[in-house]
């Protein structure tokens, strides 16, 4: 049974892509997911966003394990 | 032996009072090593776009991380600053025009101390911490705010 | 047209209140072109001395020259940053410890003018305006405080 | 009738003096006045002071009128 993974999306992220939490098949990396996540969701292509694993937001590829949280963030603004 | 910090809950839902201000000046008063407290106060404001003017905005936060991040910048900022307390409030939900989202209290027995850190600490909140704001318009469109 | 602006009082007999400081900020809510706040308090400390441990400070000034410089300032500051409000108060008379005696309040549309302007305020506040604090130790000596 | 000029004292000073406010003959000018008043107050000597002249603080040696307004201001200390 293929590993799956849970994805949040949030703020302008989560309004474009139509939800919040994403269940899918774990891609063993987040450069493979991001790559993934551009063609099932074209209007993310003209988004800024980065990702976070386990609530760290990541600076490079990563490698992604099961149960591991990822999430998806547009520009943050508050305050 | 290192201090385990458990993430302190920083978000309020809705605005956050005057009221609560006051108490949060009042509790400070048995603290009397303190010399100067620092507040910086978010209000929302109703900014005129080509889309409509603001009349709120709705916050949303990806909670745990916020949390984490606070907890992080929070030592940080204790370790590079003489500090005698930190707090930190921040507003989820729909908060009207001319009310309060952001309320940053620092204290410290030398005023300068209280001030640098507050300074760094809303600029570090507004940068750092995974928080997004919706603005509402009069027009009834929406806009996604994007900090400067 | 010159805007002539008379010496507005910023002295406050005793302390000053949180309920004061909560008045404050509720009266800016309707000012909707405001998007931060900075506040600065000073508060007493009880400070250790050789003479003894400080239990109040004792202010007095000089007035008139400090309600006229206060107006210098006030107009000086405007000019230099974008404010929205500006507010001053200092308290007379004994101010024990843990109370508050100073109060600067500044709010701009964005936060880093009404940050900047309460630090600079607070500092020509403390080198330019006739002000003396006399320490009142609890072994009943009093002493005059020297700022740093 | 020589002139009569008003002197206020403040926090420490006025403390040293025994008396917030002094009425003094008008001796022309603020260096002449000080040095009047190191000799009628020697436990000035050992203090720091400034003068006001009209609630404005003089720089330097400044002649004084009728009815113009003299303090002694010690080191402020507020905030």
């Amino acid at each position: 049974m293929p590993e799956r993974i849970l994805l949040k999306a949030f703020g302008m992220l989560a309004e474009k892509m139509g939800t919040d939490t994403l269940e899918v098949k774990n891609p063993g990396s987040s450069e493979v997911l991001k790559q993934q996540l551009l063609a099932q969701f074209p209007e993310l292509k003209d988004m800024t966003f980065r990702m976070a694993l386990d609530r760290k937001l990541l600076q490079a590829d990563t490698d992604i394990s099961q149960g591991q949280e990822i999430a998806l963030l547009p520009p943050f603004s508050g305050g | 032996m290192e201090k385990v910090r458990s993430p302190k809950n920083i978000f309020v839902q809705g605005p956050i009072s005057a009221e609560k201000i006051a108490q949060s000046i009042s509790n400070h008063s048995s603290k009397t090593d303190i010399g100067g407290h620092s507040i910086f106060l978010g209000q929302i404001r109703a900014d005129e776009k080509p889309e409509g003017k603001v009349l709120a905005i709705a916050y949303t936060a990806y909670e745990d991380m916020a949390l984490e991040k606070a907890v992080e910048i929070r030592e940080e900022i204790f370790s590079k600053y003489p500090l005698t307390c930190m707090h930190i409030h921040h507003s989820l939900g729909e908060i009207k025009v001319g009310e309060i989202c952001l309320f940053v209290f620092t204290s410290s027995k030398h005023r300068k101390a209280a001030m640098q850190a507050c300074d760094e600490l809303v600029e570090r909140i507004k940068a750092e911490l995974p928080i997004w704001g919706k603005e509402i318009l009069d027009s009834s469109a929406t806009q996604w705010k994007v900090n400067t």
